[in-house]
């Protein structure tokens, strides 16, 4: 279960991460597509989603981004911002680890939970940052997870989690193997449930979170390019002869091996999820105005 | 035991096994019976000494020592332990709609007369079995079969017990393909609400997805030098230091044995192996594991399904160790 | 309607439409608006002989006709329903463990509203199209994401129809390799249980085991000129005569038309076609096909599902004939 | 779905049909067996169970000799053996195909049900007997499949059939075909009482019945050699460019393919299912002498 730092990109398919793009311009005018190399305006990005109006490669968002362009304006109500890493293990580094991306992203941990409406539907909604340590699964991560899923039993709502993630969190050894285990469990509770769970998987999707929740929805929905898969590319270079084809692990070679339901762009995402929504609830969706109306 | 796969921490054993062998040997020598020297003192001695430095040994293993013992080509592998504690053993293969995962052995036994659902991680002793057996890495097939026959299982009320043996799943370009992902997280979500009791022991390796994959169980063993990790130590050490070749310090870093998973609550508990571990005696180690697998089942036998499967779920959910801020 | 794909028994047709298109231009010619000769006289006689050849030509098609029509290229394919007749559809693609079948489309959509899953065999129309579409010979995964999608309306309750338009399922060596077989058995299997509404119509061909595998429906309904058959006219005429030419008497011999089918209690209902075919007017079709599903869906919507599913079972169990012998 | 007659056969893996073996030698001391062409006498072949004591092919068995083999003496009773077909299409020669199968093979039909015990277990019991039209499945054979399989559930208990079949019987049209569907809809029934329900796939089980009530046991057994496929050379030809493997279609094909559990010989196959019912219905078996015991 590698984390962040693990996978090799693609340069044809897979989009960069947020953090690799470089300001170019002084003053934060404008910003370098690491993707395609073209100079895009800020305001320009923003406005497109941070999707890149030359290559159309979609850059990582933040869970705060995602969160905004997703929900209803107002409808977001966070859950379980309390619940913080420990370091049972002692664990190298770990502890200066937590700290830094802390302080990078201004969350409590990488994953976070809430309520909120989409088109006027409910839901539970839960979004991974893979700012937070390469979005890795420890203790937290799989306890929000498993909190989502019984919150939207608890309050029979549907639950959509926007996955990102390089897997199960090292650092917290054993303790993070289980999360796998503990999230894979509250997911079966929750088809139990009859509630639907919609998945949306965001660059990049790998390892322990791909092969738990991230691989147990009723619809799996991913981003265009979003790199998503088992093991990292060197794992996969140990344990294979013959060269990956192009586009392996891109969320449309996973669409092509059956993984995948439909690959939407971010900008279709709130309408898609409004859709899917209200033909597995039956209710009715409202056109709530504004971007995502 | 050859001379061959002897693991550095055991030489010291081998030199003695080798002398005590000799001696044996004169002993027995049946060319010889009128002058046939006394040596049962000596024999006695050199046992009396052997005993105690595998105590001695064995008692200071190194997290990384265990992660030897646990790979160790002479351990008993499932299917050795399958033909020892299981009576009217029918292997079962296939998932139905692909391929026979020689990775994942499954089938139907009885244990103590009852019935029981047998899976596990089947590694191979020679290079065609390593190799048929893909190292007991699991392809979605394996994951798929032991899905196929779990539900069999639930189908006709008969517990399940899996045995974890595995470095890890299959990481290569063909498994992906096939959703290696979603094969494991499935097979996950199907043992979580399995209704019948089951009950899982690592054996050797338990190497993260790949392990667990099979071994969301009521009762989680371990065998006493078994391991379970949620990365390769190698693996770990090339991301932590740039450099596989700290793979110990990685192993002592990730908290993989048996006594510190117990401690932290990931398993019910540990199964003791023979003085020098399981691959010195296979047979004491089948009577220990049928010991420990009956003493598991028994109580998880006539628990109302529902109460089973709920026992389950928290058991697994209590798992994780994190704070709640109080006051945000 | 193009020269091209036009069938024998339709040429005459196809004449008599080329005639009236020259009338109909040479009144619409913009440039000519002073001097319009008036032929609305001999439109109305041509279109009136027109409707009349048609009704005699398609009140005595033959069998083999029969299969021509359901076969044309010109007919509207699945998608092409489902864009006319139903609401919010989304297509969802994929078996979770293999592949995307492109000759089976599945998806959640709203008829009259209502959520329905909607599976069907997809050909294609081009070359690309058929290639990418297997010619609408669906292989495993296809019917394994068609058992997908079924477990998930069974899950949320959602009505499920089923559009069959295929040849046969996959008879390639691949898809045996893949479990064909399997695949098809399976989707039955679970058909038979699903605790949801079913509504099957056929909509052009028919064919076998790749046809029935998504049709173990509540109400099957067939087109009025769709065939439905145990196996294709050429396969049958090559085993009964070593000729495959004979295959329009073996589309006699096998009474595939929806109108023997009925006879025959193997489907509840004939929808009707416009004058001509559904080729030649496929919104006048597609309203045809969409006021029998909301007409057979009606009454289904309500009843508990273990009468559903007993009802259903009765429907499929009645079904064969055969004589029992007294005294033996 | 192709009748008798359609499948070619591959020399090497595939055993020959009974009815191919051509008595060599006068008075029918002796046969040559049509697989590797060895001359086998007569009393050593019937000791043998029809399995060729040089090369090992498993011949063909009749429905009476399949239920001598199997099951413990005596314990045999037949049910729903009054069934007849009849020609509802008025297919053509269908009538004198039947009569001609009724006298050669003196079986009303070519499908038997009844109830038998195993090593002391009950269960019911079907076998098909491919001489009759190349077992295939018509009306007669479908409904007594379906009984077989209500029987169980009524009387609870395992059901055990004996595959061999060409496929669907063409001479009975969409009356065939819908065989599938109730076979495949008896089955989950039989599934849903939670009764075993074990396949013996034998040469050759293909098309119609493969694709419905062989491919849905809880446990698929096959004999060695067993031609099993869904589709006949002619057809597979027609859709596939690449040669077919030596082994196409044969258990042990099948059994690399995920499809077969287990592949038995004929001498092993009453003590397999003895032990397999045993474990799946936790009865113990007793020994009950003779052949099978
Ligand atoms: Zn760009
Ligand atoms: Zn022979």
């Amino acid at each position: 279960m590698p984390p962040d730092g693990w996978f090799r990109r693609k340069s044809k398919f897979a989009p960069a991460p947020a953090a690799q793009i470089v300001a170019q311009v002084p003053d934060g005018v404008a910003i370098k597509c690491a993707q395609c190399s073209e100079i895009i305006f800020t305001k320009d990005f923003e406005k497109n989603l941070k999707v890149c109006p030359h290559c159309g490669s979609h850059h990582r968002l933040t869970a705060a981004e995602r969160i905004a362009y997703t929900v209803d304006e107002g409808s977001w109500v966070e859950l379980f911002a309390n619940l913080r890493s420990v370091d049972p293990l002692h664990f190298k580094e770990y502890d200066s680890k937590l700290a830094k991306s802390v302080q990078v992203t201004g969350l409590g941990d990488g994953f976070v939970v809430g309520t909120a409406a989409v088109s006027g539907l409910p839901l539970v909604l839960g979004v991974s940052d893979f700012r937070f340590m390469g979005g890795s699964m420890g203790s937290v991560a799989g306890e929000k997870v498993a909190r989502a899923m019984e919150e939207g039993i608890a309050r029979r709502l549907p639950v959509v989690l926007f996955t990102a993630s390089g897997g199960a969190r090292m650092q917290e050894g054993l303790l993070s193997l289980m999360q796998m285990a503990k999230t894979s469990a509250a997911a079966a509770r929750l088809a139990e449930a009859k509630l639907p769970y919609i998945v949306v998987m965001t660059d990049a999707t790998m390892a322990g979170v791909l092969a738990s929740y991230a691989s147990l929805g009723d619809i799996h929905l991913a981003e265009p390019g979003a790199l998503i898969g088992f093991a990292g590319a060197r794992v996969v270079a140990q344990a294979t002869v013959q060269k990956p084809p192009e586009d392996y692990q891109t969320a449309e070679w996973q669409l092509g091996r059956g993984q995948i339901d439909s690959i939407v762009p971010r900008r279709d995402l709130p309408q898609t999820l409004a859709t899917l929504l209200s033909l597995l609830t039956g209710r009715a969706s409202v056109n709530t105005g504004g971007l995502n109306g | 035991m050859a001379s061959l796969n002897v693991l550095d921490f055991e030489k010291s054993i081998a030199e003695l096994d080798e002398n005590l062998s000799k001696l044996h040997q004169i002993v027995e020598d049946r060319n010889n019976p009128q002058n046939k020297p006394d040596l049962a003192g000596q024999i006695a001695e050199l046992e009396e000494h052997r005993t105690a430095l595998l105590s001695a040994l064995f008692a200071n293993l190194t997290p990384w020592d265990k992660v030897l013992l646990a790979r160790h080509v002479k351990r008993p592998y499932t299917l050795d332990y399958v033909g020892a504690i299981f009576e009217d053993w029918t292997e079962l293969h296939g998932d139905r709609m692909f391929a026979d995962d020689g990775a994942i052995v499954a089938g139907l036994a009885k244990l103590d007369g009852q019935p029981v659902a047998v899976i596990g991680h089947q590694k191979g002793r020679d290079l065609k079995q390593r190799q048929q057996r893909n190292f007991g890495s699991a392809r979605p097939e394996g994951f798929r079969k032991a899905g196929r026959i779990m539900q069999m299982a639930a189908k006709f009320g008969i517990p399940v017990v899996t045995l974890i043996d595995t470095a890890a799943a299959a990481a290569d370009i063909a498994a992906d393909e096939r959703g290696i992902s979603e094969a494991i997280a499935r097979s996950m979500f199907e043992m979580a609400t399995l209704p019948v009791p089951i009950v899982s022991i690592i054996i050797g390796e338990g190497g993260s997805g790949g392990a667990l994959g099979i071994a969301v169980a009521d009762r989680v063993l371990m065998l006493e030098h078994a391991v379970y990790s949620v990365i390769p130590p190698e693996g770990c050490a090339a991301i932590l230091w740039r450099d596989p070749e700290r793979k110990s310090d990685a192993a002592a870093a990730l908290n993989l044995t048996a006594q510190r998973a117990l401690e932290l609550c990931i398993i019910d508990d540990i199964v003791p192996e023979p003085l020098g571990g399981a691959h010195r005696d296979w047979a004491e180690s089948a009577e220990s594991v049928k010991a420990a697998l009956l003493q598991s089942l028994r109580p998880l036998t006539g628990i109302p399904a529902p109460t089973l499967v709920a026992q389950r779920y928290e058991k697994f959910r209590r798992m994780g160790r994190f704070t709640e801020l109080e006051g945000v």
